[in-house]
């Protein structure tokens, strides 16, 4: 910083003038001289337009990055990044004016010994200020969905998924940096948080398999709940969206069902209902792309669907979204998309907006209870933009 | 902590499976896993699926065919529509240095691997494919082949794809998938 | 070994530089330098320059225009053709976070920079610009920008704009560049 | 390898047969089941058609990689990627079968303490079989140039180019991997190898400056050759063609000036001459792109040519190729290119073949000899190829 300033002081010493008049302008003073340097801050509370995409950069795996992005701001749009390598995960605590990234890396960028660690970035700065090593290089490397890596204990702690392919969860403190614990749990995959203090894993028999944690981090009771889901014939797509402690799951073929997460054991609700069907189906309508399911905060369901649903399709992205009351079981409207969209996300404005992250990187937004086209920010944030998450 | 009661339950649940992969079970669920293949619906816009992306899997740049030579193994080892890719979800190595059975130089073949049965055109026999991942060098970037047919969420890994299964290699830094032939299925794909 | 009879006769030398750039000849070798800005022709494809890039710079995707606000700095600061790009190289802070003379949160500037010398077309006054580089995040990848009016080979350093200026920063990883005002130029620009 | 092994043979055991036979088929016995693992190895000494394409990656600026071509197999162009992290630079050796990288690394993708080290590579498995730790965090980050990184003492040691911004070199003992010294060269830039164990950097007052090493890579003696170029009005771009020790340059107006290293102290040859002109300017011919020079074994010179040339074009890229006779002094022949072409290369075939690496990342083969389009390898091989190398 001195040394810039000394450079700055002395170009300006020898080589400029600031009252020097250029003859003829209609403007008697120049531009101010900028003050440097100068490094861009966020608001410590964003504001509720803002959405966190994330982006994979499946061209350069290790290269991952989370990208800042107003969606009320066409011209300004990306507001920063964040690091996020190596099919990385992401959390954050408004509370605590904190981001987490789980990532993973090596000293020579492909080789050597590999660490894998929490970084704690400011919300405000986008600086890290602080990293949690995980033990054991066992961090769960996948195409990046939102439940391998989440809260719980109010937000104190976070739950890690590992896959070696042998399948554990790790309990980490953030507010006192450390590692608490590590759970063993064959057979089941994703986390999604239970109760005060626990979670919720789906399980390869379709049942579902809740844990309570004590006050170490240890497993202190658990419960399976058989037949939650036919995953041959009805699979739910792995990321739900969340109203409130409820967990409402999607599957291949439509079907919506809801888990209750709010008490020690994850309870499925009666009443598996359809987001419906229509006309122009090749060979019929389906759920379809990377985060398929969302709500906003009046609790309303957004499913991207694709009109050339068949086995296989379920991750070929959607060219409208369904809007569903889970309530009344019902569905209350359609929105035509400007093209192929993979994420969905709903802001946390009043008025929420429903922002379309699309395949060929563009993302969208439209007024989520009219359903109306409201702008694109073009393709200004991210390369593979797979993720639309609320900070 | 280990819930081996749940294990126990696991592997029988797993011996229910899906039809096609269901022979995977036999191999119990820390043997084997989903497909190593960082897959992207995203990415097909990179290889410019565009609209008429839906369904398709993308089939990467315009290039001469890639063939095996033989009449009993048909068709273009840089195409996403190769028989032996019915599963794949990745770089095609065939385009990245290595082949469709063989790792680009430089890399390292994952040692656990996620299997597939693929319907060989020419004779007609399901095969065991095993989808083998390329780790240690990043991203090949080349021919992007993403097919979902039989994938399901990653509670069930043996039929995911969406993992990274550089897993017992010395680094986890995925580059490209291979698919190689490591016998005939018993059953035949329905 | 350090040759410091060559650095004397350098700072002569220099001081015989370019018109635009030789007022940077009074810094001295060891303080200036060149622009930080890894440059890239061969980026204006990225960009869709396409058939049309030759001479002409990437201006990045369509965006609604960035403007100051005021009459006297006129033009778009997310366009490569802004006024005060004249000798700028490298993504546009403007498109990553950043704006025309901050850095993105997150990053860090250099605190040693480029200066170059560009008429603003408002006041008719040529203006001394410093670029600086943002440092510490990967590729920002928006707005990528590269002007060479005035750019010379590496030989003199305050005049090219094909290093890396991340240099007194914590991170050597370059991320975008701002374009500042930090007076008025004694000496018309030709 | 034994894991492997097992789960295979478990899954065969299990559920193969190599003998069953599917009804109708007119192959009786099914494919033969393929060895796993499996890794591919290339030739110890590649074939004369092959390039080292540097992808420069600008849009992960962290991830540069090397690509190895045949730019005579259109089907399977891409041998192998090699990594080349972060402003990377190359060198290869025939003799002793190794490439050699130097790049930057932090042991956080982006942040931590910076490591800059030479790696060693196995030209036969791409695999590295060594490293050279370089001191000091200094390395030269800069769109990369060749000239940057070069051998002296017949191919035993490495140059590398540092800028902090003070301009110095290191000399690394490649054969026993240790660094040897540094020479500070303030006011000069770029490495041309010169005589048995020396080279020459092009300094900023238009000078050049030709260095002997002993045989601890200590200066052992110096010396300046005044006014070789005009750096404001004939400007020579920093990589040459080099026809044995002859390094032709090229200015940015297209003249050639000749430097023989052959010698102790670098001797500019008398007689700059122009690549020539012609028609169709817009304002008028000159070189442009990033690797605009290159020859062939026979001592003919290639030069990369845009219509566009006025100040600031000179590395917007070319759309001819003009060959050029430097004894004669003459051009021999016009070459249209298939589209904006950025660096060009000669290969080492008895019949060379001109290799053109375009803007939108697409590698096209002419016939040197003709002039003639022979194929292109479209953009299979590097995201940003902009060095094309010879190995």
């Amino acid at each position: 910083m001195r040394s810039f300033a000394l450079a700055a002081g002395m170009a300006c010493a020898a080589l400029c003038s600031t009252t020097a008049l250029a003859a003829g302008t209609p403007f008697p003073q120049p531009l101010a001289e900028e003050a440097l340097p100068s490094v861009a801050k966020l608001p410590a509370q964003w504001p509720a337009s803002w959405v966190m995409l994330h982006d994979f950069r499946f061209m350069s795996i290790v290269d991952g990055r989370i990208a800042v992005v107003d969606t009320a701001d066409p011209v300004k749009p990306l507001k920063g990044l964040i690091r996020a390598s190596q099919f990385a995960n992401m959390l954050s605590s408004r509370e605590r004016g904190e981001i987490y990234t789980a990532e993973t890396f090596y000293p020579r960028l492909t080789r050597g010994e590999r660490t894998d660690a929490i970084t704690i970035w400011d919300m405000a700065t986008l600086e890290p200020k602080g990293e949690i090593v995980l033990p054991g290089g066992k961090r769960q490397q996948s195409v990046t969905y939102p439940h391998l890596f989440q809260f719980t204990n109010g937000g104190q702690w976070a739950l890690i998924a590992n896959f070696t392919p042998a399948q554990s969860v790790t309990v980490v403190d953030l507010v006192n940096r450390k590692v608490l614990n590590e759970i063993d749990l064959p057979g089941c995959a994703q986390i999604y948080p239970t109760g005060e203090r626990g979670f919720t894993s789906l399980c390869a028999d379709g049942s579902l398999f809740s844990v309570t944690l004590d006050a170490n981090g240890a497993a202190a009771s658990s419960k399976s709940v058989a037949k939650v889901q036919d995953i041959d014939k009805q699979a739910l797509f792995g990321t739900p969206a969340m109203v409130g402690k409820t967990a409402w799951f999607v599957s291949f073929h439509g079907m919506i069902q809801g888990i209750d997460l709010s008490g020690t054991v994850a309870k499925p609700l009666p009443g598996m209902f359809s987001v419906g069907t229509a006309e122009g189906g090749q060979p019929e309508w389906r759920p379809g792309g990377w985060q398929v399911i969302n709500a906003d905060a009046a609790g309303k369901l957004y499913v991207l669907m694709s009109p050339y649903g068949k086995e296989g399709s379920h991750k070929d992205g959607g060219s409208e979204v369904w809007v569903v009351d889970p309530v009344k079981k019902v569905r209350t409207m359609r929105i035509a998309l400007q093209g192929q969209t993979v994420a969905i996300g709903l802001t946390r404005e009043d008025k929420p907006m429903l922002i379309a992250a699309r395949a060929d990187a563009v993302v969208d937004v439209y007024d989520a209870t009219t359903g109306t086209f409201v702008r694109t920010l073009g393709a200004t944030a991210a390369a593979n933009p797979i993720l639309v998450q609320n900070p | 902590m280990r819930f081996d009661k749940l294990t126990e339950k696991f592997a029988r649940g797993v011996a229910r499976g899906t039809s096609r992969r269901s022979l995977l079970a036999l191999l119990g669920a820390g043997m084997t896993g989903a497909a190593a293949f960082p897959v992207l619906p995203v990415a097909r816009a990179a290889s410019g699926g565009g609209e008429g992306g839906h369904g398709a899997h993308p089939g990467g740049a315009a290039r001469p065919p890639m063939t095996s030579g033989l009449e009993q193994d048909p068709g273009d080892q840089s195409s996403c529509d190769y028989w032996r890719y019915c599963a794949i979800d990745g770089f095609l190595c065939s385009c990245c240095g290595g082949s469709v059975n063989t790792c680009p130089p430089g890399t390292e073949m994952s040692p656990i691997t996620w299997i597939g049965t693929c319907t060989n055109p020419a004779d007609g026999r399901a095969y065991v494919i095993s989808y083998n991942d390329c780790c240690g060098t990043s991203s090949c970037g080349q021919c992007l082949c993403n097919r979902n047919e039989g994938d399901r969420p990653q509670v069930r890994p043996q039929s995911n794809n969406d993992y990274n299964w550089c897993l017992g290699s010395q680094s986890s830094v995925y580059n490209c998938s291979v698919a190689a032939v490591i016998g005939v299925a018993l059953e035949q794909p329905k």
